[in-house]
Order: structure tokens, then C-alpha cells, then sequence
């Protein structure tokens, strides 16, 4: 048993094992519960992924390929041509990247921002505290999808200005948690010696508290990625996309506007709609898993 | 104990919230998907008034009707209509005419909101009309003369016209209207600047206006002002801000009962002092939808018998559904509007004529009529000017010929010389060009950004909703904008689209960026002539300068298509109002 | 006297990455690394007869909490538990869950730990202790609220409150802990309960309040004729109050006597060991550590830190010696 | 060396209108190398704010700590980060001593970096401080929720040794322990006192530990602090 423990230690071949020894982040913890939750959500998940990295795979024809307008589904087209003849299902494949990719760009940055802030205003406390939650309350109040319209309007609506101010703008609840949490981090003993120690606060916070607040920021990133989705799509309906890039939401704004409602092709409206939900849903659902992990490891008996 | 903790216990917790985060997805989910469903199978009557894009719309409007706007200000009744429309309520029982339109109407002021001035056409015609012909003719006026130094115009008005209170209608009501407009309106001032003075003759019931300089296009000006009833709006200090949801007293066959918001919709009765032909419905009632979608699922239900949309036409995407139900039946007619793409000309490198002259030869104008217009459309000619406008001239057929695009811009100076594959400008950096769209012209401007890169150019798309689009246009923030001229577009200022160049204009769908002197003199002595000789040759001179310099690229001419129950017959339809005018309303009979 | 609770052969493993068992096939090493199987409790046994005190003592670690959590079937899934728990002749680990929700509380109660972690903060204190009540459905529907109440106070009149209807309506964030605690046995006690388990009940408390817990558990043992299972290592505390103490060491018990000839006349080793480390004979260690539940030494497995030990000690395993009311599991050992 | 606490007061939720409540007042008391100055009293009195005052982790409301006669509150910062590797302390909760995403390697090598110490010298010197407090080499790759109370706390002074501190600040030291346990860790406290010659603060409610412990020692109650044995 004790040579289990140094074979570990000295060859960390596998790459969980790499990973736990130089990251600090032991992700064999987490996978009892990757296999605990939802797998239906797990494989949605990489199913999506798969499309959105590799979508020449899957996608019959060029995304901007056109062919006769308006064509119902054949065997040609599964799912039909659109009003300008695109092929509808690679459009979808090729969606997939756009769509996942605002959604996880703008929560990468939400949660940068809200780590940030809530580390600091967690750790440091004080004034320091208050005026960052002052900052954070303010912008909690704000209206997003309205703003994000004014904004849009007056800046280049390119995608990458929807990804930077849906990430500037939904940071506050990780921050908020992310303060909660610290709050009680900082009071553990760990934290109390290294300060003792001499420890720089940057170095405590970044190798001590932060490895700590992995299981709540990683459910919080996917509920921020699912809800960074679900904007763009309405956004992108209310017409305000960028079309350069054809996210779902942007394919269904098409639908309604250029008569593929009035002309029930299904095959048009239904696939996007469905997409957007199924993938926030599983995003939502392996957010769920890390927070379900949480709750799991702190009950139990004491059975060393 | 332990029952304690299990009763708030995180398993319950968890999985409340569970659920509650599903639902909300799925309500996210549903209202995306379906807001059209979900008007679409309520009463038609019951939807609330909203612009296309506008759940915000919705929700200030369902937020004023919840605080009563509208009902306190129907309860302080203004016009003495109300007896009239008390005796006509009573006795209807007749067939009732429904028209549906996309283009809302946002609140209940009968001079404030744009669209209701259109549909109040019905119960408030103005003194002259258009024929089918494009010819204009008088309507309320029996006839007019003009001085010959074009500075004096006089009215003869028919004299049995009634208002529906049972007042006649008198010069002094068409004097106090063009007068009140002149003072109260924006879109009008130009009367209160140019008016000098109007005298009213009783005897034989003329009006004259005569203004300070020579004023060619008033016959068509006055095709477009509602004649208001003097007795009842004089008091009225604020027209454009005045709302009343009616009766309004009108002179028209048909006067304005009521204007429903909350239930989308505007009732015309018949003016039981209208002295004319007399026409077969009862009632006319338009009906405005949030969406093409939700109107044309009331079409498809039978709910309503026709579509109108000013300087629109029925959406081509759903013709096809229509033609399945085998109740419409279809007017075509060619628009004298079209869809154009508007170079910055006040900005390099779309200041350059050569330059356009290869943009122009870059655009596949077969696919775009193919793709927008689903063939109801043809390719345009570069002389602007669609061929149902008078003194139309037959110019050059705009071309797609890549190759030819290509030389042009070389031997314009523009070549790749850093071999990146784009051009490079005069300045020697490479020429992005931004198109400016509205989402209406997304598809549009997707297809252009394709046909300039195969000729080396990039582009960048930016989509703006109307409103920024206005305030960017008028600040010359772009190098193209893909936009639409109205019939009334077409016909304003010297007519033949002029009014969308002149840089000495301004309003709100105008591109106000041409100042080459050579296009200023030729609209200046256009609005100096009525002969009609001399008109034709300056519209062919006009239609040339546009051939030649290309001011704008017609990307194409459509078709305006009406559909409409086959139950009814004898629509007729004008190039300027479509088939919103007093003769269908007059000719229409049930089958 | 009848017996109570007995315990026959009760093993109780938890099994660590119990996933990785499936890809066994595949990778043998690999797995036999990752799997982990602990025995918290290995082949116990004891019996505790009505209105008795046991206690059991231990270290941290040693799997007394598991005995408790077993007999209240709290254990959590991963947890395999074999053997036999016989309450009145009943065993328990058969019981299905409904029988068992109604065992708990009425025929069996625990105190747990940590008063003021184990009451509900945002309930008032009568609300709380009506609880059981309502949950055994003791309570009539027609008599509702005051047979209810005139119970719930009698049980605080019981531990020591003079006026308890006044503390009904008090909020445990108002109380100090000890008055927690005491609201707590109160709960416990309230349905009066065969058996009443109390798991670590002085564990973190300071001295006074320690004392105070000890004449409640006294007073408690006076007055009802329940009997009580005291889990705690700590050994005065212990000694004061239970008729048999039985000390567990990794998972085994090493030794059952009554509390005096185990104080004075311990057998064991690791007994002897424990006592010496008591600060008033001078806090001197046993050397070295408990092994790990995981892996435990073959033969007696307290042999690795036994001065005493043999040769024999580090081969076999030895047996529980019953002899005169007493247990010792030393092959030293007379 | 003198480590001194001077008329040290504290007190909590003080803003600048209101007077927050006093917990202790006046205190004095000094420590001296190789000796051990045990403060006993009931809890909630304030022991332990007053042993994270002495370490230097928080700072009195009134009063000073002087190390050599100079105030912490006036130091500078080289001279303070001198001071944090003097005086260490060591806390209640042994599981909640190192953070439990590291490998106890991991905590330890990161006090060694800390230090300067090169790469090659790490592992002698962790090996020298695992023989010092009794452990194998073993408990290095666990993580903290693997190893009993008592390794953590033998771990946790261990580490605290590596900075060779002169005074370590003892804050319930064995309160979570067994008793067999917690007769190991107070041996191994004053064998290790003996080899260094480091003074102590014991911090505990526990009379028999702080009369086995302490040369000197002080009951803290009702904000007083009253020497019993000096």
C-alpha cells in the first residue's frame, strides 16, 4: 500500500496522474461523479463538441454553398436548402461552433472577472470588499439584454463585441460566490499558517484558495456558458447577430424572417431550436454534476 | 433529529432547483420558437400592437393599456362625430371589408403616427389622387389650374361633400388643412415656409394658394394631406401629439369609428352623408399584425380578405402557402420603388465613379432577383428608375461580369501589390468596405460581401437596427447601405428618386449625398417646369446622368403582389397607394 | 436482565473507487492499486441488556461512529455492512427502510455530536421538539397543539429546564450550547426510547460544559430505564458514567470490563497503553501509530506498538477471552 | 530575542461612531526562549485573538507586541518578514491545517521554496524534519484527508520547524486529539523545545496540559488576565 503511493509519486505516466501531481487539481476526485450524473448530458455535451470542432465531418456540403432555394428534405438534403439555398444541415453543424463558442468564450471571461473581484473582495476584505461589491451590485442592476442592444448598436456588432460584453456583464454572481466562499477559505487553518508563514497574498490565493474554489467555479462557468447561449440566440432572433457568423440563433432569425414559418418548413426552425436547447441543457446538466459532487463529498460518515 | 434535516435537506433543494432551471429553459426555448404560434392561434382581434422586432414594444404597450393611456383620453370626446356614429352603429349590419397590414400603428394619433395617415386616406381623402395610370387627377378637388409662372395654384372643390356630422365641406376646411399642416407638421414645412398667401372663394368653392417661388409638384404634394375638418381641429393646439381613439369626423366614403391598439385593429364606418357612389360594405376594418407571419396565418384562416403595406408588397415567401388555400386570387403590378445599393459618395474610395462603375458590374443581379423577389422581380437597368414611372427611359441593363469588374478597378489604380488578395486603395492600404444593413436586407448584404470578394474586395458586414441605421446614414458612417425608395420616395422633390441624392435634402430614408452641381441644376429646373415636353427631357437627361455616374446601384425592380379573397371583386390599384384608394373601396362587390 | 441490542459478527467495509472495479479484466495491477477496501469494523460483537450503559472507547478512527451509524442505519451506500444487529430479537439490517423510519426515534434515538449544528436554526426550539411527535404519529389530529406541548415540556422539565414553555418559542441561536445540548437529549428522549446512542456526545466542548453534560446523562440514567450507548474517547468521562466499557482498537474489540477493574486492573496492553497517556499519570504515550483500517497488520494487531508482544502475537490472530463478565483479546493476557 | 506583549487591548465591530465590545484589556506578558508560557481560561475570553495578535495576524486594538523592544505595527517590511519566519503558530483543527487539494509534499516543498532552498537540499532537509517528529517518508505523496489527526499535527509543526522559528504560538494544540495521540504531540513538543530551544504560548482550556507544559502560566478571564504560576 505505501509502495502504491510512491509509484505515484515517482512516475506520473498517466496523465490524471501528471495532472494531479504538477496542477495541484486531482481530477480522479471528480469523476466519480462524471459517472454520477447525467451520462445523457455528458454525451449530448461531446456530441456537440465534436460537431463544433469538426464540423467538415459531418456537414455534407460547405456551409456557403448554395443550391436550389426552399427545397423540402431529400436524401440530398436531410434537412432541406434555406431561402438562399444553403444546405440547412451543415449550416446547423457549422452553427454549433458559433453558438459554443460565445457561449464558452464569454463565460471564460465572466469568470475570469468574477474570479478576480470575488478572490480579492473575499481575501483582502475591508474597503477593499465594500467597493467591489458596491461595483458588483451595480452591475447586477443592470438590464443585459437591453444594454447589450444600445451597445451592439453603437459598437461594431461583430461577434467578438457580443462575446466581450456578455462577458463583461455577467460576472457578478461568480464573483458573489466566489467572495462567499473565500470568506470561509481564508478562515481555515491552511491559510492562517501560510500567512504565518510569510506567504505573499498572491501566492495564497492562487495556490491555496483558488484550488478550493475549483468545485464551485466549474459548475458556475457551465450555468454562465448555458445562459452566454441562450442571449446570443436571442439576440441573434431579434436580428442583432453578427450574420457573418451563422450561430443557431442567427439560423432562426432567418427562418422567421424570410417566410420558412409562413411556409411550415419545419425542417428549418425546428433543428436550431431544438440545438440551442439540447445544448444548454447538457451544459446545464454537467454544471449540476460538479454541483451535485460538492454536496455529495461533505456528507458521509467518519470512516477513515 | 435527523428527519429534521432531511425535511430542508440539499436532495430536495436540488432537485426543486432542477426543475425550476428546466422549465425556465424550456419557456425560453418555447418563447423563441413560437411568439408567431402563439398570436397566430389567439382571436386575431386579441393581439396586442407591436412592431416587428418589438417584444419591448409589446410589453410598453400592454404596460399603457394596463394604465389606462388610452382610455382616458377616448373618454374627453372632442369631435361632434359621436351622434353620427351613434345612427350608423345601429343600423350595421352589412358585409365587413378586413385588410390586414404588417405596418402597425403605435398609437392613436391621427396626425402623429405615420401609418394611420396612410390607412386615413379612407375617411379623409386628400384633394388629388393617382390613377392607375401614374396620372394625377383630383379627388376631392373636381379640378385645378396653375399660373403660368407656376407660383399660383387653385383648387375647385365637388361640391357634395359632407362631413360625417353632416357639415358640408368648404374651402375654408382645405385652406385651414395645408395651412395647419404647414405650421404643426415636420414633414410639412416646407408650406409654412413657401406659402405667401391663400384667399377662398365661396362662390365657386376654389381655394388658391400662392407661393413665394415656382412649386411644380404640388398636385402630387397634395395627393398625400388629409383634408381635416376645420370646425373640429382648430381647436386642437398639438396634432402631433394629440391621440383620440376616435370617432374622427371624415368627408370620405367611409369615416373613422374607432382605433382599437388593444386589439390591433381600425374600423371605418360608412359616412352617412356621402353623397357619391355609394359602396357595398358596411364597414372596413384593418387589421395590423406584429408580423408578415401572424398576417398571413389570419389570411390563411380566412379572418381577413386582403393585405396591404405601403410601398410594400405581400411577402413572396408565402405566396405559395396562399395559392394553396384556394381562396386568394393576385394582383401584381410593378413597383415604382426599388431595392438599391447606395455608395457613400462623399468617401473614398465610393467616390470614385470608376470605382463604382466595377461594383456594379461585380453584383450577380440574376441570383439576387432569383433569391429576394422569387422571380415576382427583374434585373434593373443602371438608369435608376423603375419602368412604370412616367417618362421612364430605356438605359443600359445592369451587367454581372466579374472579369469585366475586375479590369475596370485595375485600371482604375486599384491592384494587389502586396498579394494578400485583396485590393489595395488609393492610399495604399487595403480597402475594407462596411455595408451598413438592416436586418430586413441581411441576406442581401450576405450575398454582396460574396460578389465583392470574388472581385478582390473585402467587405464587413453591420447590421443596425432602423433607428441607429438613420443616425449612422446621416452621419455618412459607411461606404455602402443597401436600402429601399417608397413610390412617394420615387415621386418626391424633382421626382424620378432626385430626392434620394440631393444633398440639400434631409429626412429620414434620404441618402442626401450627391452634390455634383450638373445633378443640382438638372432637379432645380425640373422643379421649375410644368410643361410636359420639357419634363420629359429632363427626366431622360436625369435617368442618363444616373446610367452614366451611378449615384446608387438598383440591385432590383420588384413587383408589388396583393392577394385577396376571391369573394371580392373590382380592386383597382395606383402606383402610389396601391390598392388602398376610394375607388376599390367604391368598385369592391361581393361575389 | 434481558438482553437489548445484540450484535453478532458485524463487519462493515466501505469500498474507495468502487468504479474502477468493473475494468478489472482489463488491467489487473493497475487495479488492484486503485481499490481500496476499508474495513471499519471487523467481526464485532456485543450485547447490551435493558437499562444498561455501555461504553465504547476508542480512538478516532477506530470505527466506534460506524458501530452507532450501523445500529441507526444511517451508513452512507458505497458502505457493505454483514452480520447481524438484533434488536429485541428483531434484526435490524433485514428491516426494510419504512420499518426502519419508524424505529428510529421511538425504539432507538441518537444524540449526535454537535448540538448546535444538529438542531435546525431557522425552527423554534418547541417547534423542533414536537417534531418526533408529529412524525410517529403519536400526536391526534383533534388534540393537536396542547398534548403536544405538555409533552414536549414535561421532557424539558426532565433535563433540568424550571419553566420550559418559556424556552418553547426560543430559537437555538438565542441558546448557549449546553442548553443546545440539553434540548437535544431531550428530543431524543422524548418517546422514550429502548436505546439511546450517544456518539461523541463531549467531543469539543469545553470542561464545564462537559460536567454539565454528565449529570444530564446521569440524571437521565436515574430517572428512565432506557439503556445507553456511549461512543467517546474520553476516558474519565467514560468512567463515570458506564456499568461496562468495551475499548476498540482498529476495528476490533480488545477488551469488555466494568469500569473499575478496567481503570484499575486493565489486561490489555493497548489498555494499559491508553490510560498511561491520561494527564494524571503523566500523558506518556503508547509509541508509534493505529494502523490503517485499510491494510491492518497481520496476527494481534496491536503488535506493532506492544512492548509485551511474542512471537505468536505477530502470526495469529487472537480471539476474544471471555472469562467472569470480562473480554480480552491477548494471547498475554491471563 | 524578546518577544513582548504590551498592555495589549482588543476589541470587535468597533466603527467609527460606536464602541465595539471589549474582549480583553491591558494584557502583559512576555515570552522567553526555551520556556513555555501556558494561558488557560474558558472559552469565547479571547485566548486565541490573543495568540493570533502575538503571531502577528492580527493587530491589537490598543497596545503593542514588541519583538527586541520594536513595535510589529512600525516595522518595516524587511524587517517584518524577519519576524514572520520567527514566530509561527499552530492551530486547533489539525485536518484544516494543510489544504487539501496538495499533496503534503507539496505544502512542504512550497515553505522550502519559500526559503531559498535549492532543489537538491529539499529532499535532505525534509527527510531531516520527517525524522524529527516520527514520521515515515511515506506520508510526503498522501493527501491531507488520508493521514489521522495525529500525523497532521506532527506534519503541521514539522513544517512550521523548517522555518526555524524562535516562538511558536500553540493554539489548542491537542483539543481535537485522542488522548493516547495527544500525549505523543506534547512529548514531541518538548522534545523539540529541548533540541531548538524555541520559547512556546500554549493556548489551551485543558489545565492538565498547560500545568505539564508551562513554566509560567496565565489565566485569561473576563479580560483580565491573571498570572497563576510564574
Amino acid at each position: 500500500m505505501m509502495q502504491k503511493e510512491i509509484y505515484i509519486q515517482e512516475s506520473p505516466r498517466q496523465w490524471k496522474d501528471f495532472i494531479a501531481h504538477y496542477l495541484n487539481l486531482d481530477i480522479r476526485k471528480y469523476e466519480k461523479a462524471f459517472k454520477k450524473f447525467n451520462r445523457g448530458g455528458l454525451f449530448l455535451f461531446f456530441f456537440f463538441l465534436i460537431l463544433a470542432l469538426f464540423p467538415s465531418l459531418f456537414a455534407p456540403y460547405p456551409p456557403t454553398e448554395r443550391f436550389v432555394s426552399y427545397e423540402p428534405p431529400s436524401v440530398a438534403h436531410l434537412l432541406g436548402t434555406n431561402d438562399i439555398g444553403n444546405d440547412i444541415l451543415s449550416e446547423l453543424v457549422y452553427g454549433a461552433r458559433i453558438s459554443m463558442m460565445v457561449g464558452f468564450a464569454s463565460a471564460c471571461i465572466s469568470t475570469l472577472i468574477g474570479l478576480m473581484i470575488g478572490l480579492c473582495s473575499g481575501y483582502f476584505r475591508g474597503t477593499m470588499d465594500e467597493l467591489l461589491m458596491g461595483f458588483t451590485d451595480v452591475v447586477l442592476i443592470i438590464p443585459k439584454i437591453p444594454l447589450i442592444i444600445i451597445i451592439g448598436a453603437f459598437l461594431h456588432p461583430s461577434i467578438w463585441t457580443l462575446i466581450l460584453v456578455l462577458g463583461l456583464l455577467s460576472w457578478e454572481s461568480i464573483a458573489r460566490v466566489v467572495r462567499s466562499k473565500t470568506l470561509q477559505i481564508r478562515e481555515a487553518g491552511y491559510v492562517k499558517s501560510a500567512q504565518c508563514m510569510g506567504f505573499s497574498s498572491f501566492h495564497i490565493m492562487a495556490s491555496d484558495i483558488f484550488p478550493n474554489l475549483i468545485h464551485v467555479l466549474l459548475p458556475k462557468f457551465m450555468l454562465a456558458t448555458a445562459s452566454a447561449m441562450i442571449s446570443e440566440a436571442s439576440l441573434s432572433f431579434l436580428g442583432l447577430g453578427d450574420i457573418n457568423m451563422k450561430s443557431w440563433g442567427i439560423m432562426l432569425s432567418f427562418a422567421f424572417s424570410r417566410g420558412g414559418f409562413i411556409r411550415d418548413m419545419w425542417w428549418w426552425y425546428i433543428p436550431p431550436g431544438v440545438c440551442i436547447t439540447l445544448c444548454v441543457m447538457s451544459i446545464a446538466l454537467i454544471g449540476f454534476g460538479f454541483e451535485g459532487k460538492d454536496e455529495n463529498g461533505k456528507r458521509g460518515v467518519d470512516a477513515e | 433529529m435527523k428527519q429534521i434535516k432531511g425535511f430542508t435537506g440539499p436532495e430536495l433543494k436540488k432537485e426543486l432547483k432542477r426543475w425550476l432551471i428546466y422549465s425556465v429553459l424550456m419557456t425560453i426555448f418555447c418563447s423563441n420558437i413560437c411568439p408567431a404560434w402563439a398570436v397566430g392561434t389567439e382571436d386575431s382581434g386579441e393581439n396586442l400592437s407591436a412592431s416587428n422586432g418589438g417584444i419591448f414594444d409589446r410589453i410598453i404597450t400592454y404596460i399603457k393599456s394596463l394604465l389606462g393611456e388610452e382610455n382616458v383620453q377616448s373618454s374627453e370626446n372632442v369631435s361632434g362625430a359621436s351622434t353620427a356614429g351613434m345612427q350608423q352603429s345601429a343600423g350595421s349590419e352589412g358585409t365587413v371589408l378586413k385588410i390586414a397590414t404588417p405596418s402597425v400603428i403605435k398609437s392613436a394619433s391621427f396626425i402623429g403616427d405615420s401609418n394611420l395617415g396612410v390607412f386615413a386616406h379612407l375617411s379623409n381623402p386628400p384633394l388629388m389622387k393617382m390613377d392607375s395610370e401614374g396620372h394625377l387627377v383630383g379627388q376631392l378637388a373636381e379640378s385645378y389650374n396653375v399660373s403660368e409662372n407656376n407660383t399660383c395654384w387653385t383648387f375647385y372643390l365637388r361640391d357634395d361633400l359632407y362631413w360625417s356630422d353632416g357639415e358640408p365641406v368648404t374651402p375654408e376646411d382645405v385652406e385651414f388643412s395645408i395651412r395647419y399642416y404647414g405650421k404643426k407638421t415636420p414633414w410639412a414645412s416646407w408650406i409654412n415656409e413657401t406659402l405667401e398667401s391663400s384667399t377662398v372663394s365661396g362662390v365657386n368653392n376654389s381655394v388658391t394658394f400662392k407661393f413665394n417661388k415656382p412649386y411644380t409638384r404640388v398636385n402630387l404634394e397634395f395627393a398625400t394631406y388629409n383634408i381635416l375638418p376645420a370646425h373640429i381641429w382648430k381647436t386642437i393646439e398639438n396634432p402631433m401629439e394629440y391621440t383620440n381613439n376616435g370617432p374622427y369626423v371624415g368627408c370620405g366614403p367611409y369615416y373613422l369609428k374607432l382605433i382599437d391598439l388593444n386589439a390591433g385593429k381600425l374600423v371605418f364606418e360608412k359616412n352617412p352623408y356621402w353623397k357619391g357612389k355609394a359602396p357595398e360594405s358596411e364597414t372596413v376594418e384593418v387589421h395590423f399584425y406584429s408580423s408578415v407571419d401572424v398576417a398571413t396565418l389570419a389570411l390563411e384562416n380566412g379572418e381577413v380578405d386582403t393585405y396591404y403595406k405601403y410601398a410594400g408588397s405581400y411577402s413572396y415567401s408565402g405566396i405559395e402557402q396562399l395559392e394553396k388555400t384556394g381562396n386568394f386570387d393576385f394582383i401584381e403590378k410593378t413597383d415604382i420603388g426599388l431595392v438599391f445599393l447606395a455608395p457613400n459618395l462623399k468617401k473614398a474610395p465610393l467616390s470614385d465613379e470608376d470605382f463604382r462603375d466595377a461594383l456594379a458590374y461585380a453584383i450577380n443581379y440574376e441570383e439576387i432577383v432569383n433569391l429576394e423577389t422569387l422571380g415576382y422581380g427583374k434585373v434593373p437597368n443602371r438608369g435608376f428608375v423603375p419602368p412604370t414611372m412616367e417618362n421612364f427611359k430605356e438605359t443600359e441593363k445592369l451587367e454581372y461580369n466579374p472579369e469585366k469588374a475586375r479590369e475596370i478597378l485595375e485600371k482604375a489604380g486599384y491592384s494587389d501589390s502586396n498579394g494578400n488578395g485583396v485590393l489595395e486603395g488609393k492610399d495604399g492600404k487595403d480597402i475594407k468596405l462596411e455595408i451598413l444593413i438592416r436586418p430586413d436586407y441581411a441576406r442581401t448584404g450576405e450575398l454582396l460581401e460574396e460578389y465583392f470578394e470574388q472581385v478582390g474586395l473585402d467587405s464587413d458586414l453591420r447590421t443596425a437596427d432602423a433607428d441607429t441605421w438613420f443616425t449612422l446614414k446621416d452621419k455618412y458612417e459607411y461606404d455602402l447601405t443597401v436600402t429601399r425608395s417608397t413610390p412617394w420616395g420615387m415621386l418626391m422633390h424633382a421626382s424620378w428618386g432626385s430626392g434620394y441624392f440631393d444633398s440639400r435634402r434631409t429626412g429620414q430614408g434620404v441618402m442626401h449625398n450627391l452634390d455634383d452641381p450638373e445633378f443640382l441644376q438638372l432637379c432645380d429646373d425640373i422643379l421649375a417646369t410644368t410643361d410636359p415636353e420639357e419634363l420629359d427631357g429632363y427626366s431622360s437627361e436625369l435617368q442618363d446622368y444616373y446610367a452614366e455616374n451611378l449615384p446608387a446601384i438598383p440591385l432590383y425592380w420588384n413587383n408589388v403582389v396583393t392577394p385577396y379573397n376571391r369573394h371580392f371583386e373590382g380592386w383597382y390599384t395606383d402606383p402610389l397607394y396601391g390598392i388602398y384608394n376610394l375607388d376599390t373601396f367604391l368598385n369592391l362587390h361581393e361575389v | 436482565m434481558n438482553t437489548l441490542l445484540e450484535i453478532k459478527d458485524l463487519i462493515v467495509s466501505f469500498q474507495e473507487n468502487e468504479t474502477e472495479n468493473k475494468n478489472k479484466n482489463k488491467n489487473e495491477d493497475k487495479n488492484e492499486d486503485k481499490n481500496e477496501t476499508v474495513t471499519a469494523v471487523s467481526c464485532l460483537s456485543f450485547s447490551i441488556r435493558e437499562k444498561e450503559t455501555l461504553a465504547l472507547v476508542g480512538e478516532t478512527g477506530c470505527g466506534k461512529s460506524v458501530v452507532a451509524h450501523a445500529i441507526m442505519r444511517l451508513l452512507p451506500p458505497e458502505s457493505r455492512v454483514k452480520g447481524a444487529i438484533e434488536f429485541r430479537g428483531k434484526n435490524l439490517l433485514e428491516m426494510s427502510e419504512k420499518e426502519m423510519a419508524k424505529f428510529r426515534g421511538k425504539e432507538i434515538s441518537i444524540i449526535f455530536q454537535n448540538p448546535s449544528l444538529a438542531l435546525n436554526p431557522v425552527y423554534s426550539i418547541g417547534h423542533q421538539l414536537a417534531e418526533p411527535f408529529r412524525i410517529h404519529g403519536q400526536e391526534k389530529k383533534k388534540e393537536k397543539g396542547n398534548t403536544t406541548l405538555s409533552k414536549v415540556s414535561g421532557a424539558l422539565k426532565r433535563v433540568g429546564f424550571s419553566n420550559p414553555h418559556e424556552y418553547l418559542g426560543y430559537y437555538p441561536s438565542w441558546c448557549s450550547g449546553g442548553m443546545n445540548q440539553r434540548f437535544l437529549i431531550a428530543a431524543s428522549t422524548m418517546l422514550d426510547p429502548a436505546l439511546l446512542i450517544a456518539d461523541e456526545p463531549s467531543k469539543g466542548l469545553d470542561r464545564d460544559r462537559v460536567s454539565e453534560l454528565e449529570n444530564e446523562l446521569k440524571n437521565l440514567k436515574e430517572k428512565n430505564e432506557n439503556a445507553l450507548l456511549l461512543i467517546s474517547h474520553d476516558l474519565g468521562f467514560v468512567r463515570r458514567l458506564a456499568d461496562r466499557v468495551a475499548v476498540m482498537y482498529a476495528g476490533e474489540i480488545i477488551e469488555i470490563a466494568g469500569p473499575s477493574s478496567l481503570f484499575e486492573s486493565p489486561r490489555h496492553p493497548y489498555t494499559r497503553g491508553l490510560l498511561n497517556s491520561l494527564p494524571e499519570n503523566g500523558f506518556v504515550p503508547i509509541p508509534g501509530s493505529s494502523p490503517p483500517l485499510s491494510n491492518p497488520p497481520a496476527g494481534c494487531r496491536f503488535h506493532p506498538r506492544c512492548r509485551i508482544k511474542e512471537k505468536r502475537c505477530m502470526q495469529e490472530h487472537p480471539e476474544l477471552k471471555e472469562s467472569n463478565g470480562s473480554a480480552v483479546r491477548c494471547f498475554l493476557c491471563p | 530575542m524578546s518577544l513582548k506583549a504590551e498592555n495589549i487591548s482588543k476589541r470587535y465591530g468597533s466603527g467609527l461612531l460606536r464602541e465595539g465590545k471589549c474582549i480583553f484589556r491591558e494584557v502583559s506578558f512576555e515570552l522567553e526562549p526555551g520556556k513555555t508560557f501556558g494561558l488557560m481560561g474558558p472559552s469565547g475570553e479571547g485566548k486565541s485573538t490573543l495568540g493570533r495578535i502575538i503571531a502577528g495576524l492580527e493587530s491589537p486594538t490598543d497596545g503593542a507586541v514588541l519583538l527586541n523592544g520594536n513595535p510589529l505595527s512600525g516595522m518595516k517590511k524587511a524587517e517584518y518578514a524577519a519576524f514572520r519566519h520567527r514566530v509561527q503558530m499552530m492551530f486547533q483543527d489539525p485536518t484544516d491545517s494543510f489544504n487539501p487539494r496538495k499533496r503534503i509534499e507539496h505544502s512542504i516543498s512550497e515553505v522550502l521554496k519559500l526559503l531559498n532552498n535549492q532543489e537538491t537540499k529539499r529532499l535532505q532537509i525534509t527527510k531531516e524534519m520527517l525524522k524529527t517528529i516520527g514520521l515515515p517518508e511515506e506520508v510526503l505523496a498522501r493527501y491531507p484527508a488520508q493521514l489521522s489527526g495525529g500525523q497532521l499535527q506532527r506534519l503541521a509543526l514539522g513544517r512550521i520547524l523548517l522555518l526555524e522559528p524562535e516562538y511558536i504560538v500553540l493554539d489548542e494544540p491537542t483539543s481535537a486529539l485522542d488522548v493516547s495521540v495527544q500525549a505523543q504531540i506534547l512529548h514531541l513538543l518538548k522534545k523539540v523545545q529541548e533540541e531548538q530551544g524555541i520559547g512556546y504560548l500554549l493556548i489551551s482550556h485543558d489545565e492538565a496540559v498547560i500545568r505539564f507544559m508551562s513554566e509560567r502560566i496565565g489565566m485569561l478571564k473576563k479580560g483580565k488576565l491573571d498570572m497563576i504560576r510564574t
